[in-house]
Formats: structure tokens, C-alpha cells, sequence
């Protein structure tokens, strides 16, 4: 049992997946000799060999693609795209491919692949490096997105990933690589794909978030603590398919909601929450719901980065819109 | 330090029905051919069956492919059992011959999930429409046999358009770097839909598109089902035995409309398409054959009677399966519906809607 | 003056906006010789010549990213991808490229382009021919997403998408290109990209549609009025960026509110519509808003796409749901 | 019915600075050598500097060009001023060659916009990150002079890496086809972070890329800012007036690590590395100079304190400029701000963030 940062945690669930199934592999850019720009992979190709951890050409769409026909015959790959803003040319794969093999051959093929990218701004990275677009992959029926907060989630969630019969879109935070330590024991758990984490109870409003906003989520919970409100902070790890109950049931005790996400706020994936809550979570709303999200402009350069991405700040600026409200 | 390659192109059988060089190993004994063209004729009234299940309304858009038989008999036939096909949309004479029922092609066109589920070559990847999406899929099946050192190999068959995609370009440099296990026959039957294959790229073969990947590359004549089976067979061997991918280009002409959907008389002239009657793969292969003394006129006869049969109980078997249930709709999206879909399963079932099959007309 | 199908009204802004401006050029698969495959661009290449209606080799991606470097240089490409389901591969180029050109260079570069593509489903057409991916485009800051629901739409939407200095992503449903006639004058006038259209008044329940929809909306209306009740009906063509003025005022007369659409549920863009009610336009609200769509899966085959399309039942069903609450 | 093709490589400085041929047209007055040599510097001092502002955190992460200055400098220079340089990220030569300027540059580079609003060459294309999605921009670049009947073209430059990327394929092919004003140069510095090129593709050369696109292709000894700029300059040429497209492989060898971000030590030895500084395209030129009489020490002396002073300038000025307002992070979006953007500005503009200028450090 070890304190390990999320990067550290990703790998030892890559190992261990591939360590208790043959099928495993581990593919991508420069994810094998140099263990991954970011380091996640590192060491797997020294133990486990190059016929499971391939260094592939520089091709996203390919990478995609020839997961599906590794997946196809029974393989599990777990693909590697080296920053969230070079998954764009995979869409056409995960859209036209993985996530319809099952349905359109009634089961007889499937496709069991999982694509890992770093994601998410708040490391003052180049250009096209801090890109947050799960709510479009989160719109392709057939396929999961999972997005984790933390390093012990990172480690059973992406087990859960890989072991899963069906492909995954898994987002990692760049900017939670590194940034914190937690106790994570290689016990080979998996997280559940279909719930939503209840990360601090209260009852005076939910604040839903997911991956690196989870942190500002909480971090606002414990400023409006200060101020005797207690919220509640929900980590919707598992996007889709959606766990709509715990959303709907917390907000049904605080009967307000503040969500959070990096990406711009236009048919960012907030909507998809506060379109659930304005629907068959209507009669519990005390509040408007309110969303803390990036604008509908490019994530700017460095520079101007601080000014674009929401934080705690804002989260809790919200809850008390909604607290004071009427 | 200059550097040099070159594409050959191979042929065994000429459009009048005589031989080349010689016949192939394979074919020592003329009688290996029969089969082949029998399947480039089950193929051929497939087609005929399909078109006119469509016109009149008991099919979707449909993509003959008329004239093109040979690459799809040639290929398919070159392969083993445990090798992998991964086709486009208009190799049903390989689908046939792999084992895929006409029942199974015709409920697909059909509009219906069911004749993706082959009873048949279990492995064998569908029909796939977004054209070259497909390609990189016979890379990763044939990493895939790599891995587990099985002697086995990929086939994979795209058009000529389908060689403009850059999915073509990404999957054949991997196969390339990688030396799988795999095998792209193009079929160029010369058009892309209204895009003649000049207007589709400067390269002077289509071949030479796997030049561009460090791979073996060719060009055979597609309407020579033979010259087409021994390349591939040759390429598959070579695969399956760890000496790497490789690319033919088959070198055919399509004689139809692009689909149902299409009117080729909006783009070309029943004078540019007559010539290419002249060259198409069956009379050849028929010819040959009659003056080899292997094929009477009653044997052409009995063949086609029991094709049309085969091929007109499928038609009604076809069009006599009901269509699946609506629950269907859910049930493959994941191996486990999610909680979400159970609730919007429960809300389909309850609908009232039209009934839906067989298929109209479209557009 | 003349009735014209939407197919033909496509053709005619084509025609004008040809006509009007030598920086406009129309390319794509097939769209000269052959006319499109919905002949949309028919009757083009003999007018304007092969200069500037260009058949293109078979490649989405290209283009798209051809037409950024048209666009950058100073034409007006209006690029067609011949169906949405091979609208995928240009999503790198529209989302890396196209929409933060301007914003990249400071307005050095702009990125004046249309992506027309016919979409949708209700034309039993071959797999993957009936797609509606609005959402994931509507994610994309600096692009436009326009969806017309009538000749007369496409033809003043057009106009104005081509006459846009940014780029425009221009949907067209199948569906309606040849499902009705219009009178539809040539006179060149542009509708505005920044409004929806109120298609019809009422006051006891707002239905909120676009494209293919509007129709199954307006038929809904019809069902409804026989019972009493007045539906508004919204046409929100210009999807993003979003005129959500309009539809709040219409929910504040209505109380109520339908979103329908034939995309799937999850992140479709009626979720951003229905979480703008639940921020800005909660205290409206006297009833859940209701979203009538596709289901979270692929489009079926033909033999099962009645079954999938939301219709004018269903949301007429679903007003009655909002007007029997409580 | 053989095709048959080759690629050919040409040098006219071989490392030692001894003249392969003689010296080509441009260059019969040697003198014309000296400033690409000079750029050459220019490009080698700004790197370092860039480098060491960002080991002080006063830069972002940094693609250094070391050791590749002939093959930016060498297409620039070979270009005209109304061509269009489509450069990647790696071709700070080039931009500055093109009169971009080095302060804007590190604006770039440190997180700024205005970055890419060059002054100077108002259309070149800025920096690209994601790996060959210019390429099919150079396309449309070239087209629109083609369409204008202008005597202009597009060059483009790609990596190694780069050619693996279906985007690349897919716009050669219409350059191909379509006979286009472009040119497109490939740095193969032989890594792509820390994939060589033998593990990236196995074509013999890169220069056959062009191949599957039937455009003339070629290699030359991108350490030769000669035979670089001979080369594309040639191309360029041909390119302006109706001859249509081509590719030139410039071999080369990227010296220092990937970025700032990178540690290369991890993939490669330096051993693998050291023989290549005895290739690197510097020394050569100021030898061929030296020895033709036409540089001396003083030169060298007078040229590197005036190029790092320019340099040092450069920084101190971009380390003076404030950050912009937070309003232009929504400014540039569209042309005209829409309704929704203007409410999202008023909140973006009453926020209190920290100050953001100048960056820090980045992983
Ligand atoms: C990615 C993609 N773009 C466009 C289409 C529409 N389309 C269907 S077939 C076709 C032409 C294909 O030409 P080719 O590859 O030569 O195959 P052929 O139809 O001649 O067999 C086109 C453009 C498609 N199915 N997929
Ligand atoms: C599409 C894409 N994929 C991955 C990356 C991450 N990445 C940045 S540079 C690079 C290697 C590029 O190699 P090459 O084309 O040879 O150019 P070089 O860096 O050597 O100049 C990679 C993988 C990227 N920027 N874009
Ligand atoms: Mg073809
Ligand atoms: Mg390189």
C-alpha cells in the first residue's frame, strides 16, 4: 500500500490488467520505450514485452482503427492518444465502429478497447493541449466515458475500463497527473461504471463535477463550510452511461445544483445533468441550476489560461447564488 | 544513392479465353477453375436478384458488382478458412463464397442487423459503408494473428476511391513497419460514384500507393479471376508464413450504376462502358473452359437453373422473416444495458409505430 | 417566384450566392459532374465551370482542410460531405482548425467556409447514411451550426452561412429535401444567423424543434390545437451560437416546454436548451421540460427506423404531459 | 506493362565543407551563401535562448531546431515573398527568414496570441502543434493561387513523423491530382519524440510518400542548406508556373531533445547522437566559406554578437509585454460577437484571476 500520484496509479492498473489478462496490450505514441510522454506507461514495455506494448507510427485514426479489429478478435487494447486535442481523428472510428461492432453484428463481434488520453487544461501547455471534449464523445450511444478524479479512482476505474466488454473513452486530467498523493492499494478492485461517486455528503446544495473540477468542487465545499452551508459534492466519474439516480436523489434533499466543467459551456455535458434535473428533477429545483464552465470561446494560450478555466471560486460563487435565491 | 521500384502486373487468362503464359500450380488440373466460376455466376445472379428486389421495392440501395466478380471469387478463394475478410460493400461474391448465405446479404440490405451476424465465417467482418474505414480494422485483425503466431492473415478489399482516404495511407504504413500478416486487394473498377479514377489521383497505378508503405505492391487483371486468385493466394502465403503485408490492385471495371441510388448516364456514356463488356470476367473464364472441354452448354445451363433457384429461395426466404423485435434496438448497444437504456427500452416497446418491413424505396 | 423543394432551394442560394461573389467556390465528392448525389449542386459546373465547382478525390478530411487554406486565402468554399456519417473525419480540421483560426492569428486568418452535409434519418437509407451529430458540432467554440426545417429556410439560411466571415457547418435533413414544396423567391435575401423562428403561436405549451423535427413539431401543434391546446412552436435553425432570448420568453408566456430532436438523448443539443431553462428560465417553468429524441443507441436498420424516430405523436404526447402536470 | 519509378538524392556540400558537383546557378557568387549561413546562426541562437527562458520558466514548453537550420532556412530562402510558408513547429528558421519576428516568435512560445499575428508575411500560416493537419491547408493555399492564376505557391514542412498521418496522404494525392502550386519538405530528423524512423515506417525513403501520390519526389542532404535551397527552390518554380506539386525529403537529425518537455536520453544514447554533430549543417558552410576566402574569424565573431544581441533584445522585449486583456479571449471568435458570447464576456471580465504573465514552467 502506497501514497501514489494519478500518474503512478494508471500505471500500476496498466500493469496489473495486463498482469492478470493475456489479452491486455498497450499501444500508442512513444508509449513504449519512453513510457509515455507523461510517464504512464512507464516500465510496461520492460516487463511485459514488445509483443504487448507497441510503440505505433504517428496515426491517431489508425490507432483507433486497429484497435477495433485487435478488440474484434478477442484482444483488449488499451490505446494511448498522446493529448485529448489528437483524439478528433479517432471520432470517425469510435463513432462509425467501436461503439456500433456489437449492435450491428447482433453480438457476434465486439469490441472490448479502451482509449486513454491526458486531458484538460490548467497545465500551461502548448497550444491544442488543453482540450476538454468529452461531452461529444459522450454523445456517441454505444460508447462509455469515464473521466477520474483522483488516483485512487484512476486505478479502479481504468481497471474497470479494461475488463469491460464494451469500449471506453478514458480522460485523464492532466493537471491531476502529479498534483496530489493518495493511498492506493494494488488490490485489483474496479470502480462500478454506472455510478456516480457521492465525494462529501450535505445538504444544502450539490455541486456535480467531474475529473480536475472535482478538486474546485471540493474545494468550494469547504469555503461555503466556512459559511455553515453544507454542500453536498457529487464526481460524475462515469459520464455515460449516465447515474442520473444519485444526481436526481441529492438534489431532491438539497433542491439545488451548481455543476462544474472545463469544457465550454454550450452542449458541454453540464447540459446533459441540468437538462436531467430540469426534466424528472423539476419538482426538487429551489434554484436555477447553475453551470460553472469554461465560455464558448478556444481555451486561450497560457497566458490568459487563469482567466479562462472556472475554479473554486466561481463554484462557490454559484452556491450562493443558488443558496440566497428568492 | 538513387532508389528504384516498380510495379509488374500479372495476367493468366486474356479476355478472349486464352491463356497467357500457363496456367498457375494451382490450376494445373483446368477442373480447379470450374468452381470459380460458378461462383463468379452465383455472384452475378445475386446481383441480378438484389436489383430487382430493389426495384421493386423489397430492398434498400443496393451496390452491384456487376463485372467485378472475379476479384471478389479471385480473392476469397485464395484464402483459408481461419483467415479474416474484411470487405467493402461490394465484395458479395467473396461474402458467398466465404460462406455468408444470400439470405444473410439480403436481410443487411434489407435494413436488417440480422444478415451482419453470419452463421457462416464468424470472424469476417461486415459489409462496411464509410468507405476505407475498414482498412485499419484488417490491421489490428492481423496484428492480432501476429501476436498469437497463428498462421493466419487479413484480407481486406477497398476501391479505388477508397484509396484517395488517408486511413489507407495510416493502416498501410503500419501493416508495412510491422510486417503483418495482411493482404489489400484494391478493386478498381474505375470509379468512385461520377469520379473516374484519373480524376481520383496522379499516381499511374494504384498500386504504387503501397510504395508509399515499404510494401510489396502490384497490379493483376481483375477480370481475370485467376491471374487474381494466384496473386492473392501468393500474398496470403507469404502473410501467414511472417513474411509481411501486401498490396494488389485488381484492375476491373464497374459495369452498373454505383448503386440503385445512382444514374451513371449522368456522368459517362454507354460508349465508355461498352468496350468493357468486351473484357468482363465470366465469358473469358467460360470460353476457356468450353474449349478445354470442361463446359457444355448444359452444364452453363444446369448452372444458372440452380443459381436462379438457390438464389429466388433465398429472395423468399428473405422477404419472409419478420422483422425484429424493437427491444432489439437496445439489446447490443452494451453486453449489459445500462440503467438509462432500460428506461428508454421500456419507453420503446411502448410505442405505437408503423409497421416497418419489408423496406420501401429510397432515396 | 416558384415552389420549390428544399433540394432545389439549396441549389438556387448555391446559384446566387455563385452569382454574387467570384470568392465562392462548391466542392466535394461528386458534386459537378454528377450534380451531388441529391443533385443539390446540380446544374453548377456547367454554369460557373470547373474552377469553381470542384469534384474532389474521396477524402473527407482533406476537404475540410483544404478549405481552411481556401477560406484563409480569401475564397468562400462551400465544401459538401456527401453524408454526415462521413462528417467525422473533418471534426480534427473543424475543431483544431477552422473555428479558432481568427482567434489563433488575432484575425490575421479567418476561416469564412460552409460544411454542408445532409443529414438525419427517415429516408431508410444504407447504414450510416442517417446521422445527426449537431451536438458534437455545436461543442465546437467558433463554429456555426445551422439546420434548416423548409426551402424557404435553406435557401435564406444559405445565403447567409456562406455570406458568414466564419465558418459554418450547414446540416441539411434528407428528409425534407424533397418532402415538400415552398415558394421561394430568389431575391437573395439572408436570414439571420443569430435568431430562432417562432414558426407558430401559442400560449400554453412551447415546442422546440429544428430541421427534419420542426415538421413532426407543427403536426403535433395541429394534434394539439384539435384539443384545445395552443402550442408555440420554435424553430431553432441556427443551433449555435444559440438565440436563447427567444425561447426563454416564449417558456415564460408557456410555462411549458418540448425539445424534440432525432439525435440521441445523451448530450443531444435539446440537453443545452433544457439547461438553459433550468438556469435562466427556471422560475418559468410550471411543468418538467419534456425532451422527445432519438434513444440512446445507433440508428437502427431501415426495417427498425420507424421505431427509433421520435414523430409528432410523441411530442404531442409529451405537451399533454406537461399540460396535465400537477 | 511494368511502372517503374526512383528517388534520387542529391548534395552540393558534403560535411567536411568540400563541394560534391560545383556549386549550382544561385550560387555561382558564393557570396549568396553568406546569408544563409547568417540565418542559419540566427535560427541556432534563438533556439538557445528560447531554451534557456524556458529553463527559467519565462517560456513554455520549446521545440528546439537544433541541427535543422539548413532545411528551414534552405526552403525559405528559396522561396518568394508572395509565396506562403505553411510551416509545423519545428521551423523557427523559416519564420524568421520570412521576417517573422523574433519577439513575436517567443510571444508564441510563451502563451500569446498575438504570437501569430505576424507583421510581417501577413499570410503565411502560423506554428502547427497537431501533427500534419496543415498539410491539407498547404492544399487549399495552393489551389487558391492556382484558382487566382497567381504565379505564387505554398511550402509546406512536415516531420517524419508527420508523413504516418493519413492527412498527409490524403493531400498529396489532390496536390497530385489537381496539379497544385505546393511544394511540401519533409525535416526528417529522423525521431518522432522517440520513435526513429526506421520503427516509424518501412519505406526505403520518405521521399516515396509522393509516389502514391504520382508527384515528383525526392531526397536531398537536409545538412546542405545548398542543395535544400537548390531543391526547392527548383520546385517552387516549377510549382508557380503550371507544373504542379512536389516533395523533397530533406535527411537531417534533430541534435537536441524532442521539446523542453522531453528527455531523449531516455530513448536514445549519445553515442547514437555524437556522430551527427559531425554532419550538422553549420560547420560545413563555414568551412566551404572560410576556405573559399569569404569568412573569417572576425566574421564569425561580429555575426554572433550581433545576432545575440538582436536575440537578447528580442527576450527583453518579450518579457515586457503585457499579458492582453482578459476581453480578447473572446474577441477573435467570431467577427462579430453573438449575444451568448457577450454575457459570457461580462463574466470573464468581473472575475478576479491571478496575474498570468509570464508563464511558468509547464510539463
Ligand atoms: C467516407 C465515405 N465518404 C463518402 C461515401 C459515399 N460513397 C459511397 S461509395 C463512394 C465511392 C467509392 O468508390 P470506390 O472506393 O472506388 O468503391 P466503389 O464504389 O467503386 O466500389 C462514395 C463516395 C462513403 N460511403 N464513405
Ligand atoms: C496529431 C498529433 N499527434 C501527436 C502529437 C504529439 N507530438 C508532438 S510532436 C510529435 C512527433 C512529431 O514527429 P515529426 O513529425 O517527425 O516532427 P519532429 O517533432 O521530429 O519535428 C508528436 C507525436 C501531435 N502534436 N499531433
Ligand atoms: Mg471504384
Ligand atoms: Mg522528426
Amino acid at each position: 500500500m502506497a501514497e501514489l500520484k494519478m500518474v503512478q496509479s494508471i500505471n500500476l492498473a496498466l500493469a496489473r490488467a495486463m498482469e492478470e489478462d493475456a489479452r491486455v496490450l498497450v499501444l500508442g505514441e512513444d508509449v513504449g520505450v519512453d513510457g509515455g510522454v507523461f510517464r504512464a506507461t512507464e516500465g510496461l514495455l520492460g516487463r511485459f514485452g514488445a509483443d504487448r506494448v507497441l510503440d505505433t507510427p504517428l496515426a491517431e485514426a489508425a490507432i483507433a482503427g486497429l484497435s477495433v479489429g485487435l478488440a474484434a478478435q478477442g484482444f483488449r487494447p488499451v490505446a494511448e492518444i498522446q493529448f485529448t486535442g489528437f483524439i478528433y481523428p479517432t471520432i470517425d472510428q469510435l463513432a462509425n465502429h467501436a461503439s456500433r461492432l456489437r449492435t450491428r453484428t447482433r453480438g457476434r463481434l465486439t469490441c472490448p478497447m479502451v482509449l486513454r488520453s491526458p486531458a484538460g487544461g490548467g497545465i500551461r501547455a502548448v497550444e491544442h493541449h488543453s482540450e476538454s471534449p468529452e461531452a461529444m464523445l459522450a454523445q456517441i450511444p454505444g460508447l462509455r466515458v469515464v473521466i477520474p478524479s483522483s488516483p485512487l479512482k484512476a486505478y479502479g476505474l481504468l481497471l474497470a475500463a479494461i475488463r469491460d466488454p464494451d469500449p471506453v473513452v478514458f480522460l485523464e486530467p492532466t493537471r491531476l497527473y502529479r498534483a496530489f498523493m493518495e493511498e492506493t492499494p494494488d488490490d485489483g478492485a474496479a470502480l462500478p461504471l454506472d455510478s456516480c461517486f457521492i465525494q462529501r455528503e450535505g445538504s444544502h446544495v450539490t455541486l456535480v463535477a467531474w475529473g480536475a473540477m472535482l478538486r474546485d468542487a471540493l474545494g468550494a465545499a469547504d469555503l461555503l463550510a466556512q459559511e455553515g452551508t453544507e454542500a453536498e459534492v457529487i464526481d460524475v466519474a462515469t459520464l455515460k452511461p449516465l447515474d442520473e439516480a444519485t444526481i436526481l436523489e441529492s438534489v431532491a434533499k438539497t433542491g439545488r445544483c451548481v455543476i462544474a466543467h472545463e469544457a465550454p459551456l454550450t452542449a458541454g455535458f453540464g447540459a446533459e445533468i441540468a437538462a436531467r434535473l430540469a426534466g424528472r428533477g423539476l419538482t426538487s429545483l429551489l434554484a436555477p441550476v447553475e453551470r460553472v464552465t469554461g465560455y464558448d470561446t478556444v481555451m486561450p494560450l497560457p497566458r490568459l489560461e487563469a482567466a479562462y478555466l472556472p475554479g473554486q471560486d466561481e463554484i462557490a460563487a454559484a452556491a450562493r447564488r443558488t443558496m440566497s435565491y428568492k | 544513392m538513387t532508389v528504384r521500384f516498380e510495379i509488374g502486373f500479372t495476367r493468366y487468362l486474356a479476355p478472349n479465353g486464352k491463356l497467357v503464359p500457363g496456367l498457375p500450380p494451382f490450376a494445373a488440373d483446368a477442373k480447379t477453375i470450374i468452381p470459380l466460376y460458378e461462383a463468379m455466376v452465383r455472384a452475378r445472379v445475386f446481383d441480378a436478384k438484389a436489383v430487382a428486389l430493389w426495384r421493386t421495392g423489397r430492398l434498400g440501395t443496393f451496390a452491384s458488382s456487376l463485372g467485378q466478380e472475379a476479384v471478389a471469387v479471385g480473392a476469397a478463394s485464395a484464402m483459408q478458412e481461419t483467415d479474416v475478410l474484411l470487405p467493402s460493400f461490394r465484395e458479395h461474391g467473396a461474402q458467398l463464397w466465404r460462406g455468408v448465405t444470400p439470405v444473410e446479404l439480403l436481410l443487411y440490405w434489407g435494413g436488417d442487423e440480422r444478415g451482419s451476424d453470419f452463421k457462416g465465417p464468424r470472424q469476417d467482418f461486415p459489409v462496411c459503408v464509410p468507405v476505407a474505414s475498414h482498412v485499419p480494422h484488417a490491421v489490428g485483425v492481423a496484428l492480432a494473428c501476429k501476436l498469437r503466431r497463428e498462421r493466419r492473415a487479413a484480407l481486406c478489399i477497398l476501391g479505388d476511391g477508397a484509396t484517395s482516404k488517408g486511413d489507407v495511407a495510416e493502416a498501410l504504413n503500419i501493416a508495412g513497419v510491422w510486417r503483418l500478416p495482411v493482404v489489400f486487394v484494391i478493386n478498381n473498377n474505375q470509379w468512385a460514384i461520377s469520379v473516374p479514377v484519373s480524376r481520383q489521383t496522379a499516381a499511374e497505378t494504384l498500386a504504387q500507393k503501397g510504395i508509399a508503405a515499404g510494401i510489396p505492391s502490384l497490379q493483376v487483371d481483375g477480370n481475370d479471376v485467376v491471374a487474381v486468385r494466384m496473386a492473392v493466394a501468393g500474398a496470403l502465403e507469404r502473410a501467414r508464413t511472417g513474411g509481411g503485408a501486401s498490396l494488389i490492385e485488381a484492375i476491373t471495371y464497374r459495369l452498373a450504376d454505383h448503386t440503385t441510388a445512382d444514374d451513371a448516364s449522368r456522368y459517362r456514356d454507354d460508349a465508355d462502358v461498352s468496350p468493357h463488356w468486351l473484357e468482363e470476367p465470366l465469358i473469358r473464364v467460360r470460353t476457356f473452359l468450353t474449349e478445354a472441354g470442361l463446359w457444355s452448354k448444359k452444364d452453363e445451363e444446369h448452372l444458372l437453373q440452380e443459381t436462379t433457384a438457390e438464389i429466388e429461395a433465398a429472395a423468399t426466404a428473405y422477404l419472409g422473416i419478420p422483422t425484429q423485435n424493437v427491444s432489439t434496438i437496445f439489446d447490443y448497444t452494451f453486453e449489459k444495458l445500462p440503467e438509462d437504456l432500460v428506461t428508454q427500452r421500456q419507453h420503446a416497446l411502448g410505442r405505437r409505430v408503423q409497421s416497418a418491413a419489408p423496406p420501401a424505396v429510397q432515396s
